[in-house]
This record gives structure tokens, C-alpha cells and sequence, in this order.
């Protein structure tokens, strides 16, 4: 039972769920539904979504293996700087699309800072996969710290204390007690990188190309078909929310400590 | 496993210093805001003293300088042992059971962190389980219990982590009058050969379990002894208040003794 | 031009405080800002205000319900998809032209001399997509030249090629000699002689439904007028 | 003092953050300092940054008025259908710029769902500041959203039901108890929503236009300026990294409940 | 206020009913688990039971039918009054003091619910404090009190919110023993006009306190009566166990009562 909801918030949540339930269901609206089929399995539709899941997947278990320790550093950890550092690690969710590409190119570009070491090194990024999941990374990488440490600052150190006086090292402490304890916040980072990553549009056109197979995800499919025809990109898009609706629902599950 | 402690924590009005030989059980008295709390979570490392030195069996638990941490000058560089490293296991004032763990599970955390089997460190669960009289809660989540059956599992946990220096901050907290004599057994057979720290306001529990008491007062030990002298002949008005009424005539007060060994306290 | 608070699609008294809204390709943004400066100087008492996006975006505005008066796109399909919609008041007319280039890194790193060198293997050539109106051009370029390229990327917008060649990402790039021109030193530009063959057209046109239709239509003609045609071929665009 | 570190974690960390501050540097490399100055103090660059804070300031408003109520919605009751409100409430995060716009156009456009009874009303939404203000919210709500509703789940009901025992009525228990424990989760995502509609482009472009002072935001001038002159976009990125650092570091401030 | 009430609760293994009589102290005793807790948050409304019905002077709590939440074919709706609109008092087993609010705005919480003016509240909030005897503790944080210090102040502001019923879950858990008779005091002097039920393990605090004992055993009752009836001649194996050594032939054991008046409990 609950008891801190007065009836009045719950008016003011519909309107807000409103606000954007309809503008998806007017989009659904302009589907022109006799070519929807036809649309979203065209060869370039399904080369596009495939990429994109794969991509959007890789980025999201790079966020994972990094982000967690990031959020473990700023929620458990204090050093000079911390506070630069997080607002930092923030910084891709303000970047415009196109700029976030083309800082990236200025690092891992050919030209970038670390463009030469790569290449002497026979990584080849320019216009390859990678550097789609690269692109992707850098933008999903804030949504997962973000929701990881949330959780962490909430769930308190009292029972990663108690694991420590029982005998456990910090390394069983973070797999058998961090770790599930903050599993409804990492499963919802998760989520919500995958699901940035599955929309992201601006750094990978800049920094990755569009090319059928190898850098044009689905948001580039469907900027590329609006050029020519707005349903089909109509359509397109009603794929991507349809894809990332079944991803959320089906493990989005977050839950209380209660 | 002899404790060697001496301590200094600003913050908490703390300055204390004592030992702890092997195989002691030493009751730490005092009244609320004493600093009891605070001396049990600096043995265990949860707590960072500003200054002094603690040893156990030797082995160096923390060696800080009066300069304040990391003080610049100092020759010998501070040491300060992590809480996992320390092989000394609390069972503070709240239960903090586990929250994603089964009973089970929650007591066998201790033994799995040793590096025990998970089939044998769940065996050692349920033997410490039915132990405490819970066997019957082993599946469940520690959501699930009462704040009884919390606490009778958390003394489970702490007593299955078998470390070298058991520090128990009020064990017998919430529990039923029917268990306190059998939960007063089961401490009395364990802390029979290890060193112990055990936090109390009932002189019944510091008269069967403890050899020696020490009692605090605003951070500072203001009494200390073995158990039946201090009570037998209270120095200070805390010692008074908690003896009042307590009839030390009789023989030792052991657990499950009958009434006619049974001390009395006033109302 | 749009000065700040200008709101589109206020009526206000005719000559006096009237405000143009010119809608125009993102490419356009230098030409028509000031074109827009010198068409109020010309015109005391009139504001242009300029919306520029991509040509497609502009008509999906523009469909929408968006306040436009005037229309100027970097392509014909995008207009013609307009007045199929009924939206263009009267024909439009042509008021630029632009021709493929290739773009290389100012140090030119694959050494491309011509067209032809842009199918050599290893070199990175990035183009834009068919869909688009600089890549519409490319495959009568490429039968023009009797080379077909192997680009690694194509891409949605030419500046998205532009930006591919000046960061030294790509060997080479097909861009509209107007955007060499813009871009100075950080590229050289290669002609490329058959880029004759695929001139690509910019025509400008009054919205249907506009309020200002007359203004609109002299703004039109100002822009295909010689003060028009002079800013515009100083930024290298071609007579129409 | 904290126990679950184990520290390979914060060379993961180490990595992950650099792989977001590189790129930050390796922009600030690239800008053509001479010219910063004027660069960043032009008249459009100004305006664009005027119009920017203000109307991201007003989104965040909007965000905290209707976000809040649908994350206590969210976390603390039941009701049928509420995974599926929940994942529809964050797809906003994974439409691609444009798509935005145009689902937004589907219902607020002047052919959109509820755009003829605007209409009727005298009110024209669609390509003014008004516009701008509904993108950025509509962006950013999610934001808000996940993050009050995170914190909220964390922090329990207990204290809650001991308010209400105490016989605080709902809203006390609301305004005494439930904000005040979820404040630091309500100024992160604040920061965040704000940060989100600092940058938006995509369905400002596509719903509001991009009209100077009017609807042309940061983000916007960025773009535009990126087609004639590529060094003036590097340099108004920066500006808005700056300012959002600003921001943030000013702001963000996420406490534990310990 | 009377409150009659009449429960089951199937989780929890719960099926009662009793009544409580203005002004009286009913303690509620039995084993860990055997339901104490569970009795009390149901009073609260803090948990609703799957059936049953319970009023407080007249005014229904809960009404609800056995055919379970909601059920379809009922004739009299289902009731259930939100705990804040019941006027009735919660300490809890855990003190669960409001983290962000100092300890004098704890206390005064109940106050300010109830609409008492800013000032008027911290006045109450401060005279229950001292009452309680930690006015030394006003402006601190909860976070930086020990165990018994909390405890004290959960207890002063749940009196502070004067309720028509009070629910007591082991009030004396962690004091001192220099604080329990100064406590036992405080609760007789408050309990005296009041409606209370008090859960506790502690024979003493049902003799000092208590009215009527009710016994509880795996949820349900199993003995019931005035307190010094059923500590005389206890008819379960519990209530044996629990008066076993306490001493009643002397006269009513009161707060503040001399060694002589003292009952003995064994060990
Ligand atoms: N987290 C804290 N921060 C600062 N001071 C604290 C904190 N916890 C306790 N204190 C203070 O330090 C002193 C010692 O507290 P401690 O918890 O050690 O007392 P205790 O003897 O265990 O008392 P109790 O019997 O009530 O549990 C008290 O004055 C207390 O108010
Ligand atoms: N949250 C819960 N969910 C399900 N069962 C519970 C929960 N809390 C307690 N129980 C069970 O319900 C029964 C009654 O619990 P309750 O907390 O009322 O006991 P109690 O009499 O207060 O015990 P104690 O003296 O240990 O506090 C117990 O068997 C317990 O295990
Ligand atoms: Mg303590
Ligand atoms: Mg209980």
C-alpha cells in the first residue's frame, strides 16, 4: 500500500502520458498501411534494422563493461575532480548530433588524436561497423552510468559494509551483493542504452557513413527515405518504436528494495 | 587471539583503550550513546579512529598517527587494515540481512566468503540455523520474517563467519522470552574458546557470558574487571543502577540454571 | 534579415512592418542571408525572416501548415513534390545552378588528379546517396565518365561529404562547386568535365496560400534579378 | 568508508571515461581560438543561445510539473497496462531527430489530432517558440521521468507509511516526506531533462522551423552554421558544451540516502 | 475509543479478534513470529487484512469481506480508512526516523500533521523530548544517533502525535538499563487515559503497564485476561515460561517500585 500519492498528481501524470502517447499514436495514424508491409521488408528496411540491432546490442555490452565501473567510481569513491569528472561524462546527452560525430572523428578520425596509433596498430575505423558501435557507445554510455549510480547512491553501502565484516573481499562483495542489489537499476540502464543506441542518428552519419550493410542503421534508413518518400520513413520509424516497445516491455521490470 | 586496542575517535567524544586475551568474553556496558557501537565498528574496521594503534594476534588492524589521516610528516606510515582482511566479524545493531538472499543463503555468506564449498558452507548454514531454532525459515527472504526471527538469523551469520574476534552488539535484541535462555546457551558453547566483544544491557547476559566487564561513559572506560567483582562491588552509579536488585549471593549464573540461582533485577 | 522576434505570419498593414517568410535549403544559408539583407534594404519597412533546413524537411513544413511565403529548394523533386501537392502558387523558376566536384584533403593524400582515380583500390570516396539530390546526379556523371565508383559511405547531405573530406576521414569526395568555394583552404577542389552533364537546378517559387503573395513574388524575382544573380555567382553557384 | 571496489573496476572506469572526455578535448583541439571570440558573440549566435536557455528552461519546468506525478505514478501504484505506459512514456528517447518532429506535427501540426481544435481556439503552435518549448519537453520528459521514478523505488515507502501513521494526509506526506527523501533524484534529472533539451535539434527542426530568435535554438544555428562554415559550428558546440557544464557542474549534486 | 476488531490475514497465518475498552493497556505477548507485529500494523492500516472488521469508537477502520479484495457479488461495500484518517499511533519495531528532518522536527511531525502551528509543534516536540530525556540530541540528524538514542526519540514522537489509539511494538528495545525505569514512567504516566496496545517481550513492562494481557500463538490467541490473573496462574506453556521466577506475591509492581516490590526473572 502507498500512501504519499495524492489524487491531484495523478491528473497531472495523465496529461503528461498523454502528451506523449499521442504524438506516437498521430504518427501511427499517417501510416499508409497497405504499403507497411511491403515497406519495412524491403531489402535496405531489414539490412538496416539487422545492423541496427547488432550494433545497438555490441554498444550496449561496451556500456556495460564500462559503465558499471564508472558508476561504482563516482557513487563509492571520492577523488578531486569528481564532480567535473561526472558532469563530463554527462556531456554526449547535450551534444547536438553531428557534433557529437565530429568529436569523435577529432579522436578516433583518421587525423584524430588517436586516429595514427590505430592505424599503425591495422585498426581500421573510418566507415566500418565499428565505428557505428563506437558512435553508439559514446552516446549510451551517460544513460547507463547515470541509472547504474542512481541506484547505487540509493541502495547505500550499509549492506556492502556488513559483506566486508563477514570476510568477503571487495571482489566478492561487488559480484554477490553489489551486483544484485543494483541488478533492477542495471537492467534498466541497459535498457535505455540499448534503446539510445538503437535511435542514435547524428554521431554515426558523421563519424560512421551510411553505407547498406555496414553503417546505415535505421534512423539513417529513415532520414535517407524521407529525402524521397515521407511515408515509407513514416513506416521505418514505426518500426524502430515497435522494436525498441518490445525490448523495453519485455525486460524493463525495475523494482524497489522493499 | 589476543585484541590489543587503544583509540581515539574525535567525532564520537571517543578515547578508549583495552586488551582482549584469547578466548576472553569482555562485556562492554554503558549507557545509550555511550560509545559502545563505536568501539565494536573500529575492531571491525567499519569505523576509521583519527588516531591509535590496534593489534590482533599481532597483526597490525590499524596504526594511525595523531597527525590525522595520511598526517605528512610521520616515519612510520599509517596502516589501516580493511574490514575483509581482518578476519573479525560484527553483528551490529540491526539485523541487515541480505535483502536479495534466502536465510540460508544470508548464513552461508560467511563461510562461502572463507572460501568453503557452496554444498558445505550451506551444510555449516543449517547447522548454525538450527542452532539459533530457525531451521524452519531457511528458504525464506529476509523480507519475510519478524524482527525476531531477523535477529536470531543474524547471530546464525555471525556466529557461522568462525572468525578470530566475534563482536556481538546487543544479540539478544527482540527476542521472545522463550528463546532468550536457549540463545543464552548457544553464545555460552561458542564464545566458550573464542574472543569476544560483547555489547549488552542486561547484567543477566553479561553475568553468564562475559569474564570480565568494562563500562563506558560519555566515550571513556570508567569501570572495569571481572564480571562478578565489578557487580559485586559497583564503583560507579551506572554499575549501581544495573546491579540494583541483582542477588550475586547464589552460585554463578549459568544458563539454564533453575531458580534458586536466579538473580533478581528491580522494575 | 529575421530580426529577433519577428513572428511569421502576422498581418500587418501592407508596406509598412511587413514581414516575408522565406523558406530555404540549408545550402542556400549564406546567399540568402544576405540576399534577405539587401531585399530590406530595397524594400523599406519589409523583414525577410528565413527559415533554412534540408529541402525535404522544408517541405514537410510547408505541408504541415508551416507560414511560408516563399519556397527556395536545392533541387527540383523537392518542388515538384510541392506543386503535385497543390501547394506552389504559379511555376517556379530556376534561379541557380550547381555542378558535381570532387573534394580532396588539402594535402590531397591518395593523389587524385581525376575522376577516374576515384575507382582506384584503397581510396576512401564518399558520395551522396542516390536518394539525395547531389548523389541524383552521380550516375549520369559516372556513365558520362564510364567509371562506376565503389564509394565507402553514401551520404545523406553533401555536407555530411564535405565535412568526411575536410576532417581527412575520406580520400575523396563529389561535392557542388559551391561548396569547395565555401569551404577555403581546408580542401582543393578537381574538376571533374563531364560534371556538365548533370547540372543540378535550384528553383524558387511563391508558397500557394500566402498572404503576401506579391511581396513573395518579388522577393522571387529580386533573387533571379542581377543583385541575385550577383551574390550567387560570387559564392560560385551557376546561371540558371 | 567503502568495500565493494575492487579496484581492475576502476581501470574499466578509467578507460570508459576517457573514451567520453577524449573526444570532449579533441573537439576543443579543433576550434580556431583567433576567431572564437567573435565567433561566439555574433548576433545569431546569441540570439540562438538566448532562445536555447530560455526555452530549456521552460521545458524543465514542464518536465518537473508533469514528470513528477508520472514517476510517482509509476513507482508507487498499480494499474493495469503499466509496463506498456512505461515503455511508451520513454520512446522518445529512441525516436530519431525528425521522427520526433513529425509525430509531434501528427498531433499538434494544424493537420495533426488535436491541431484543428487549436485552431478553433486562436492558438498556433506548430512554428512558433511554443513549438520549441513542446519538443524539448517531449524530448526530455522521459529523462526526468526515469530518474525521479528510480530514486523513488529505491527509497522505499517506509517512510511513507510511518508519515501516514502520523496522520499526514497525502499531500503532506507528499510535499513533507516523499520530496525532500527523492530531491537528489529530482535535481539529477532535472539536469538531465535540461541538458536534453539544450540539444535537441531534431524535432525542433522538423516541428518549430528554424527561424533566427524565433525558433532557431543552439543546436539549430550549429547545423546551419556547420553548411557554410565548419570551424563556427566546432566553436558554437563548444559554447554549448560549456554551458551545459556549467549547468551541471553547478548543480548536480546526487546524494545517497545514507 | 474502543476499538473492536476481528482479523484474518492468511499470509501471515493471522485470525484474530479482541477488544480493547477506553483507556485501557492491552500488552500483547507470544513468541517471535507468533504475530504481535502484524496485529498492530493491521490496526495501523498499514497492512490490510483479506477479511474482517474492526471499528474505533464506532467509526469502521475496515470492513471487508471474506470473498477477498474487492469481491464482486457483496452487498455492503468494502472499507478500508487510509492510515492517516484513522487517528491512531505506530511505533515501530525498527525506529524508521524520518532521515532529512531533524530529531525535533521528528517528533514534531505528528503535531504539524494534525495542523498545529510551526511553533506550537516544536514547543510539544521539545517537551516530549525531554520527557524522554534527550533534549541534548533536538538538532541532530537521525544518521548520527546510536541505537538507543533513536529508539528514545522514535518513542517521544510517537506519543507526541497524541493519538486516540496507540500502537507500541517493543518500545524499550536497545535503552539502557539506567533508562528503562525513567521510560516505564514516561509510557504509565501517558498510557494512563489512553487506549494502547503494547507489544513487548518483557513480563515486567505488561505488570508496570499493562491492563490485560492477550498471548499470541502462531496468530492466534491463546490466552487472554487481566495482566496479574494470567501472570498468577498462566494456563500455556508460553505465559510459564515467560512468568517462570517472576515473583507476584508482593504488591503491584510500579514504575519507580523498590527492591522489595521487585518480581525475579530466571536466567
Ligand atoms: N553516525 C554517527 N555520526 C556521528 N555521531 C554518532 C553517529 N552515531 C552515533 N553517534 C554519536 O556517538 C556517540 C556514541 O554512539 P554509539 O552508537 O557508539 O553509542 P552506543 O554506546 O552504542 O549507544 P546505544 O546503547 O544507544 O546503542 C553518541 O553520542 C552518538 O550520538
Ligand atoms: N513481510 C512479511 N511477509 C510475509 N510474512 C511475514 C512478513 N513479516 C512477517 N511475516 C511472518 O508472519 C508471521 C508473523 O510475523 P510478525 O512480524 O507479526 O511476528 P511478531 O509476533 O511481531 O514477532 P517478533 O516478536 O519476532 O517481532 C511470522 O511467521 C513471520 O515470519
Ligand atoms: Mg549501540
Ligand atoms: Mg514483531
Amino acid at each position: 500500500m502507498t500512501f504519499g500519492v495524492p489524487r491531484w498528481t495523478l491528473i497531472l501524470a495523465a496529461v503528461g502520458a498523454l502528451f506523449i502517447v499521442l504524438p506516437i499514436v498521430g504518427m501511427t495514424l499517417r501510416v499508409d498501411w497497405s504499403r507497411f508491409g511491403a515497406l519495412v521488408t524491403s531489402e535496405a528496411a531489414v539490412a538496416a534494422l539487422l545492423l541496427s540491432l547488432r550494433t545497438a546490442a555490441m554498444s550496449t555490452v561496451l556500456c556495460l563493461v564500462f559503465g558499471v565501473p564508472m558508476a561504482l567510481a563516482l557513487a563509492r569513491s571520492r577523488f578531486p575532480g569528481q564532480r567535473l569528472v561526472r558532469a563530463v561524462v554527462l556531456l554526449p546527452l547535450v551534444l547536438p548530433p553531428v557534433v557529437g560525430g565530429i568529436a569523435l572523428l577529432s579522436t578516433f578520425g583518421r587525423r584524430g588524436l588517436l586516429g595514427e596509433t590505430f592505424e599503425v596498430l591495422g585498426i581500421q575505423i573510418a566507415f566500418s561497423t565499428t565505428a557505428v558501435v563506437l558512435a553508439q557507445t559514446f552516446v549510451a554510455l551517460p544513460f547507463l552510468v547515470l541509472s547504474v549510480e542512481a541506484t547505487l547512491r540509493a541502495s547505500g553501502a550499509r549492506f556492502e559494509a556488513v559483506a566486508a565484516t563477514l570476510g568477503a573481499t571487495p571482489g566478492t562483495v561487488f559480484r554477490r551483493v553489489t551486483l544484485p542489489l543494483v541488478l533492477p537499476g542495471l537492467v534498466a540502464g541497459a535498457v535505455l542504452a540499448f534503446a539510445r543506441a538503437l535511435g542514435e542518428f547524428g554521431a554515426t552519419l558523421t563519424f560512421a557513413g551510411s553505407l547498406q550493410g555496414v553503417t546505415r542503421t535505421l534512423p539513417l534508413e529513415i532520414y535517407l527515405q524521407r529525402e524521397t518518400d515521407a511515408d515509407a520513413a513514416v513506416a521505418l520509424a514505426l518500426l524502430l518504436v515497435a522494436v525498441a516497445l518490445i525490448v523495453m516491455v519485455a525486460t524493463h521490470r525495475p523494482r524497489g528494495l522493499s | 587471539m589476543t585484541l590489543e586496542l587503544a583509540a581515539v575517535m574525535r567525532r564520537r567524544g571517543l578515547e578508549v583503550a583495552f586488551t582482549v586475551s584469547p578466548g576472553e568474553t569482555v562485556a562492554l556496558l554503558g549507557s545509550n550513546g555511550a560509545g559502545k557501537s563505536t568501539v565494536v565498528e573500529l575492531c571491525a574496521g567499519l569505523l576509521r579512529p583519527d588516531s591509535g594503534r590496534a593489534t590482533l594476534d599481532g597483526q597490525v588492524l590499524f596504526d594511525l598517527a595523531a597527525g590525522g589521516a595520511g598526517g605528512g610528516g610521520a616515519v612510520r606510515p599509517d596502516t589501516f587494515l580493511p574490514p575483509h582482511a581482518r578476519r573479525t566479524v560484527l553483528l551490529a545493531q540491526e539485523p541487515l540481512l541480505f535483502p536479495h538472499l534466502s536465510v540460508r543463503d544470508n548464513v552461508a555468506f560467511g563461510p562461502r566468503s572463507a572460501g568453503e564449498s557452496r554444498a558445505a558452507s550451506r551444510r555449516l548454514a543449517d547447522e548454525w540455523l538450527s542452532a539459533a531454532e530457525v531451521s524452519e525459515l531457511a528458504d525464506r527472504r529476509p523480507g519475510r520474517l519478524s524482527g525476531g526471527q531477523a535477529q536470531r538469523v543474524a547471530v546464525a551469520r555471525a556466529l557461522a563467519a568462525s572468525p578470530r574476534l566475534l563482536l556481538l552488539d546487543e544479540p539478544m535484541t527482540a527476542l521472545d522470552v522463550t528463546a532468550v535462555p536457549a540463545q543464552r546457551r548457544l553464545l555460552h558453547r561458542v564464545l566458550f574458546d573464542r574472543s569476544v566483544i560483547l555489547v549488552t544491557h542486561d547484567p543477566l547476559d553479561a553475568l553468564a557470558l562475559a569474564d570480565r566487564v568494562i563500562v563506558l561513559q560519555g566515550g571513556r572506560i570508567i569501570e572495569e574487571g571481572p564480571t562478578r567483582a565489578v557487580f559485586a562491588h559497583p564503583q560507579t552509579e551506572f554499575t549501581r543502577a544495573l546491579t540494583f536488585g541483582l542477588d550475586l549471593s547464589a552460585g554463578p549464573a549459568m544458563p539454564g540454571g533453575g531458580p534458586d540461582s536466579a538473580p533478581i533485577i528491580g522494575v | 534579415a529575421g530580426t529577433a522576434g519577428a513572428t511569421p505570419g502576422t498581418d500587418n498593414a501592407a508596406g509598412q512592418g511587413e514581414t516575408l517568410t522565406v523558406f530555404a535549403a540549408a545550402s542556400l544559408t549564406e546567399t540568402f542571408t544576405e540576399l534577405a539583407d539587401r531585399f530590406e534594404e530595397a524594400n523599406p519597412g519589409v523583414t525577410v525572416a528565413l527559415n533554412f533546413a534540408g529541402s525535404a524537411d522544408l517541405v514537410t513544413q510547408i505541408r504541415e501548415g508551416a507560414p511560408a511565403d516563399v519556397f527556395a529548394a536545392a533541387d527540383r523533386s523537392n518542388m515538384v513534390q510541392l506543386s503535385r501537392d497543390g501547394l506552389v502558387d504559379g511555376s517556379p523558376a530556376v534561379f541557380a545552378t550547381n555542378t558535381l566536384m570532387i573534394a580532396v584533403p588539402a594535402d590531397n593524400p591518395a593523389r587524385i588528379t581525376s575522376f577516374a582515380d576515384l575507382a582506384a583500390p584503397g581510396v576512401d570516396v564518399v558520395v551522396c546517396a542516390p536518394q539525395v539530390p547531389c548523389g541524383a546526379a552521380l550516375p549520369a556523371l559516372e556513365a558520362a565518365a564510364g567509371v562506376t565508383l565503389a564509394p565507402v559511405s553514401e551520404e545523406n547531405a553533401v555536407t555530411d561529404v564535405l565535412g568526411k573530406v575536410t576532417s581527412g576521414q575520406a580520400d575523396a569526395g563529389l561535392v557542388y562547386v559551391t561548396d569547395v568555394a565555401s569551404a577555403g583552404d581546408s580542401v582543393l577542389g578537381i574538376p571533374v568535365p563531364e560534371a556538365d552533364q548533370a547540372v543540378n537546378e535550384y528553383p524558387i517559387a511563391v508558397v500557394a496560400g500566402s498572404e503576401r503573395a506579391r511581396l513573395g513574388a518579388s522577393f522571387a524575382r529580386f533573387v533571379t534579378g542581377a543583385t541575385g544573380q550577383n551574390v550567387l555567382g560570387a559564392a560560385g553557384f551557376g546561371a540558371p
